[in-house]
């Protein structure tokens, strides 16, 4: 599954990367891959949140066939 | 009603005329431009980025909570290179009453500020500082 | 910095563009309009009088309480015959921080209608009211 | 002593009125006085306050020979 990166992560990454996840997984699997793949960005992604569909994922069960987007949203700074 | 996310200057003359309405008596605007110096720390431009469609997406449930009040509102948050002085966002709240215009314009700003995807990398001269990551 | 009562339309692109500063960070700004209803009472046109040298000295005696913070000011008020949706008044700050351009904003319009010598003869459907006159 | 009247004292007895004061005078005596000319406007007078050189006037007493412009504001509604 493509994961959307942005600010810091997508500069550093890149706008996307490849994620394995279950048919079954949690919004914090998603975060955990990633750090799993980029361990220096551990501070980043404890510090970010999970979109899912455009919308803040709370750590639930989602199943991979209802998801079309997934997203990590490192804290905002916008205004 | 304008919720938007652009990349063209912000146009502050229409969007302070879009929310003069002979229905409400009171317009409260909050603008954040872009500041030169934050105690210390001298900026020297801001780029700001977004995950646009969710941003508009949070835009609008917030928007939502003023306008269910009866009120008019206007959000708009420009987005990539910015230099000193430019204008970043532009929240507005048309209100039959005063102290509701003040108080859903603060409430829209600082929400904003905690939910809407836009993250900023500041060039300052000592470092570049990316908004709301603690070190 | 800018205290004016003006017979003429507010401009009020000039105004908030004079409040954009690269030292400020938050600007918020007010601006009263001519509503057309006020519960059942419809308004025609307001027509605001003022004694303007002692509502001047006012307005800036009002402004110098914020400006002494190290904020920018902005108090401009019509005077004359106004039509709805006429802008009777446009009230701005510029400050290093949001809380406090919101806050001084507020403080201002708030001050302005309790103590500047500037007075509404209200024409409404049904009659014509003196604002701030109890019956 | 000419005293500057705004909005409805203006419109319906004058944008001023002459009004004796004696020597040393108080605020007040300036309201008494008008209110004896036009008892009509008592209780606008009643919600009036007394302006002094441009001041808003407490009711301390004033030499008239100090004091160059009178006025009577009435409840403001500016905004």
């Amino acid at each position: 599954m493509k994961v959307k990166l942005f600010s810091i992560l997508a500069e550093e990454i890149g706008p996307t990367t490849e994620v394995d996840l279950k048919s079954e997984f949690y919004p914090s699997d998603v975060k955990q891959a990633i750090e799993d793949a980029y361990p220096k960005y551990k501070e980043v992604l404890d510090q970010s949140l999970v979109a899912i569909d455009e919308e803040y994922a709370d750590d639930k069960q989602f199943s991979l066939n209802d998801v079309a987007e997934i997203a990590i949203i490192p804290p905002v700074s916008g205004g | 009603m304008k919720i938007e996310i652009t990349h063209e200057p912000i146009d502050t003359e229409a969007l302070t005329q879009s929310l003069i309405h002979n229905e409400y008596g009171g317009v409260d605007i909050f603008i954040g431009n872009i500041r030169q110096f934050t105690d210390d720390i001298e900026t020297e431009k801001i780029e700001y980025t977004t995950y646009k469609k969710m941003a508009e997406k949070e835009m609008h449930k917030l928007a939502d909570v003023v306008l269910a009040k009866g009120m008019d509102v206007v959000m708009v948050h420009r987005v990539g290179e910015l230099q000193l002085g430019d204008i970043a966002v532009f929240i507005g709240v048309a209100a039959p009453h005063r102290a509701e215009a003040f108080e859903n314009c603060q409430f829209l700003i600082d929400e904003l500020k905690h939910t809407v995807p836009i993250w900023k990398k500041e060039y300052d001269r000592d470092k570049i500082r990316w908004g709301g990551l603690e070190d």
